[in-house]
């Protein structure tokens, strides 16, 4: 019998025990953690904590072990290779190592073969997170490459068209959220990794608002690279994914180096390990990682499917709970359309913070401001926004809450006058 | 509806927000200063004109919440024909009674500005107050 | 009453609840954390957990006051300013921000006081952690300017005169370790300092193997930049402090760029918080964070004139225990010198892995290899040892263990024949 | 002294460690590999000649613990004269029994190698081990 979602799940989070009235829609920006995320995380530290992969001594090795075992349990979760899934300390953290070493490779510190030119292009759309724009836009600035971008639409939507016209043949690579994190919209995945094979450009997939809601399988979407991090999907702060292609990953020039990623180091130079290990430069977040494997035995035990389908039904609530509520606009696909597991509204005459305090007051957690998105936010008319996002443990009470409190915004800021 | 959230957005805060006054083209001023509040992007411009050491002329433009709107509007009223040194220390004070978390209360100079003990609860949203404040700091100091 | 240290300790500390009988000589590698430190993490994330600076609700102010407060604690425990510590994910992360924001002043991505150009020097020692060395390789090789050092010589030192050598009207940079992680060795880093400043170069202190252990004053020292990792000190994997004078931290440009570190993000390029935010990209370890003020409240509470006190006297005891046994080889400073509180050491005809096997199963952890100091090593004439690193839980029982088995480990490998 | 270091470091462990078989100048067979273990800086060359499909000659040469060295040791003799497939054969139980923790009991082919399996419950130790066995894998697929 499948698990039965929402409501059910809350007795696993000491943060729904602690504050059993609040409505928390806020897992897009971090998730809240079952009780067994955070006991796995602290019951190691009590008793098996080593530092990982040095020296030979016996707890060190089952300490090595551990961190060995989570890496393939996060590979078989996103149907990768043990091999292509390197710890960070976050999708941000990822996205730069992408970023970096592809910068390094265009200054002849290694793997020519993701060097760029002056003039080679790399396509972002206008809905991304700073943390898959600003990166890119760096890596422009040190090699002389240029950023195009597939432009949003007023719901702040971007189309296949968009991307097509921007790439060409100078397009090196193309770098794209999964589901965006303001708009809720879902990439069409196949269809811009066919355009970029088409043109041998690489993909980046930002998959920090797909990977915690949905059965992921990278080798399927056939991207390069994806990034997310474990915060959002009931693991701990401090710890994230790059997946990369283990043949791009192993030539890929390490940005962050240091101990435990070197083969060779002479005072004049150093030789790095294969991939993983050469991008995990230091002390790696041991205990963090064990936090993180439990949050995906979690997840794996409710069954992604099933976790897509909850989220799938909250979300369409979201948008019903909002769109026939005077004064509130909806960003995003239109009612009925597929999206993620949040929506995004401004509401007239009232600030995105006021609207958050007013929900807060009421119990209601939500995010309020431009969600690192200021670009997307311009072409929306508006410096910011109210969001409102849903995770395993969401309920139809959340959304009932959050629509009542949210129909009230206007008369209470006298926006209704 | 709890108290608290009535509290801080008293009916004094909420008018001032909707009819802001001392808005107006700061540039028409020879001492203007801009602020950003980068988590919000609430932003604001204050402009001043200095006459005799005294404040001898307001005008601020900006866009963002209840909070750092009116109380731009209230400083406005506050502030004219004050002196620089005056004025200084009712930002001085103002900052104090924001950064308290709402433990310290306000002075009688702060008049109106007194509205504004209870948001210094939400730390989250001090920045907000203290946005036309910081920016008329600025003036000021640009002034001497 | 000062706290006395070592054995009345252990009841805090739930590893050695679990593991009465190991002698942990393995702190420089990584330390046990106490109970405080290990529940005020989990409570946090239990009870409080939001994310940080994003967002109005009230939760989110709270958790964002927790993280300033620490960020306070940790600066007035080194004597810095609030806005001069950045959260890093370790201390390598914190090395590879400042090389790579140098890395990216020097093709004009601002911070132009920062900028090498080709022929400029940046000088370290042979005795440099990878972490404090592998950077500045890369950072050369992408710059054009020259990585030269100072030798150690056969017992693993450097001197003052080796540094004043290789220091040029080219200089820009010196990174060094305040405390080696192998030899134990002291800096004189006011001297260091005196040199680099009569050049106008930047310096930069690996201070991974001092904070753990003694009072520190980063403005007393006079440093530029220290770097330094909160699991050597009682705290969580997977945070770090950068420390930079403010004034440089403001203009060094942020090598990870992505949310909460930006002003104005256009499609076309973005500015930066001032320090230390502009280095905060992305959801920051606010639960690390937590516990890493813990530790620091914990150290406090002891006393950093009495851990060093303590500290010193277990690290005179190291070499009193392994000098006199034949066979084996002690590293660093003589008997009698000062030295940070951990021995490594060689021994004549067993390679150090089996070294660490044997004292492994005498239920003594100490670490062998290079340690991550391969260059110092070669200079050593051997390509591993074994080390001995002691923490403020640590006894002179540890030390007598440890001393009994090395005393054997000839003898059982046959080694003595 | 516990049992366990005693049945790791058995005496034939370490009489190899001391008095290694088949070393010699790797460089003298066509097939040569170079393999490190870069967490400890243990190194070994193994060179080969393939004759008739069979291991006609072997030689290494090599740095590292008393595990890696005789480890190498007892896998010369124990590949000498036999056919590519059985070292390959050979190398496959090594490795499986390696990698099981101490699980998989050892073959009758593993020989003398069957020391080795105490050695597997010690997860840092088996590249040590496994050092020799993987370079003369490669020098066996580079002669394929
Ligand atoms: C002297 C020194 N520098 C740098 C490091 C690297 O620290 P971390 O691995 O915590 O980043 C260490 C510890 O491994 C060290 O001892
Ligand atoms: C779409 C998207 N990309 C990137 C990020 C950055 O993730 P993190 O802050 O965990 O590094 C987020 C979350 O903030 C996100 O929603």
């Amino acid at each position: 019998m499948p698990t039965p979602l929402g409501a059910p799940l809350r007795a696993d989070f000491p943060f729904f025990q602690a504050h059993p009235r609040t409505a928390y829609l806020d897992t897009g920006a971090t998730s809240q953690r079952p009780e067994t995320v955070i006991a796995a995380e602290a019951d190691f530290v009590r008793h098996d904590y080593a530092a990982v992969h040095r020296g030979s001594s016996m707890s060190t090795g089952e300490a090595t072990s551990v961190f060995e075992t989570a890496r393939e349990r996060v590979a078989s979760f996103i149907g990768a290779g043990e091999r292509e899934i390197v710890w960070t300390q976050g999708a941000t953290d990822a996205l730069n190592m992408i970023a970096l070493g592809i910068g390094d490779a265009s200054v002849g510190l290694g793997g020519d073969r993701f060097a760029l030119r002056a003039g080679d292009e790399i396509v972002v759309t206008e809905a991304e997170h700073h943390a898959n724009l600003i990166p890119w836009q760096r890596l422009a600035a040190r090699t002389g490459a240029v950023l195009k971008w597939a432009r949003v639409d007023e719901r702040g939507l971007w189309t296949i068209e968009g991307i097509r016209e921007q790439v060409t043949g100078r397009t090196r690579l193309i770098a794209f959220a999964h589901v965006s994190n303001v708009t809720g919209q879902i990439a069409p995945v196949a269809d811009v990794v066919a355009i970029a094979r088409s043109v041998g450009a690489l993909t980046v997939l930002d998959a920090c608002q797909s990977v915690p809601h949905m059965p992921i399988d990278v080798a399927a979407l056939g991207v390069d690279f994806a990034a997310f991090s474990a915060h959002k999907m009931l693991g701990p702060n401090g710890i994230g994914v790059l997946y990369g292609r283990a043949e791009l990953l192993d030539e890929l020039p390490p940005a962050r180096t240091g101990g435990s990623m070197i083969k060779v180091v002479t005072m004049e130079e150093a030789t790095f390990l294969p991939a993983p290990n050469r991008f995990e430069a230091g002390t790696q977040p041991v205990s963090q990682v064990v936090g993180f494997s439990a949050a995906i035995d979690y997840l794996e035990r409710l069954g992604m499917d099933q976790v897509a389908a909850h989220e799938h039904e909250i979300g369409q609530a979201l948008v019903e709970a909002v769109v026939r509520i005077p004064g509130v606009r909806l960003v995003g696909p239109a009612e009925g359309e597929p999206r993620g597991a949040l929506v995004s509204v401004t509401v007239d005459g009232v600030h995105a913070h006021d609207v958050g305090q007013f929900l807060d007051d009421r119990g209601i957690t939500v995010r309020t401001g431009h969600h690192c998105a200021q670009p997307l936010h311009r072409a929306l008319g508006t410096p910011s926004s109210t969001r409102a996002s849903a995770g395993v443990y969401s309920t139809r009470d959340d959304v009932a809450a959050f629509g009542a409190a949210l129909a009230e915004v206007r008369a209470f800021f006298g926006a209704d006058r | 509806m709890s108290g608290e959230l009535e509290q801080m957005y008293q009916e004094l805060i909420l008018d001032h927000a909707r009819t802001p006054e001392g808005k107006g083209d700061p540039s028409v001023h020879p001492f203007t200063h801009h602020e950003l509040n980068p988590s919000c992007g609430d932003e604001i411009t204050v402009g001043i004109t200095v006459t005799n050491g005294a404040i001898a002329g307001l005008a601020w433009e900006g866009d963002g919440c209840s909070i750092s709107m009116s109380s731009a509007s209230i400083m406005s009223g506050l502030v004219d024909g004050i002196t620089r040194e005056e004025a200084l220390a009712l930002i001085g004070e103002f900052r104090e009674m924001m950064r308290s978390r709402g433990s310290v209360e306000p002075s009688e100079a702060l008049g109106d500005a007194a509205a504004f003990q209870n948001t210094a609860k939400y730390v989250m949203r001090v920045k907000c107050a203290m946005l036309a404040w910081v920016a008329l700091e600025a003036d000021l100091k640009a002034s001497a």
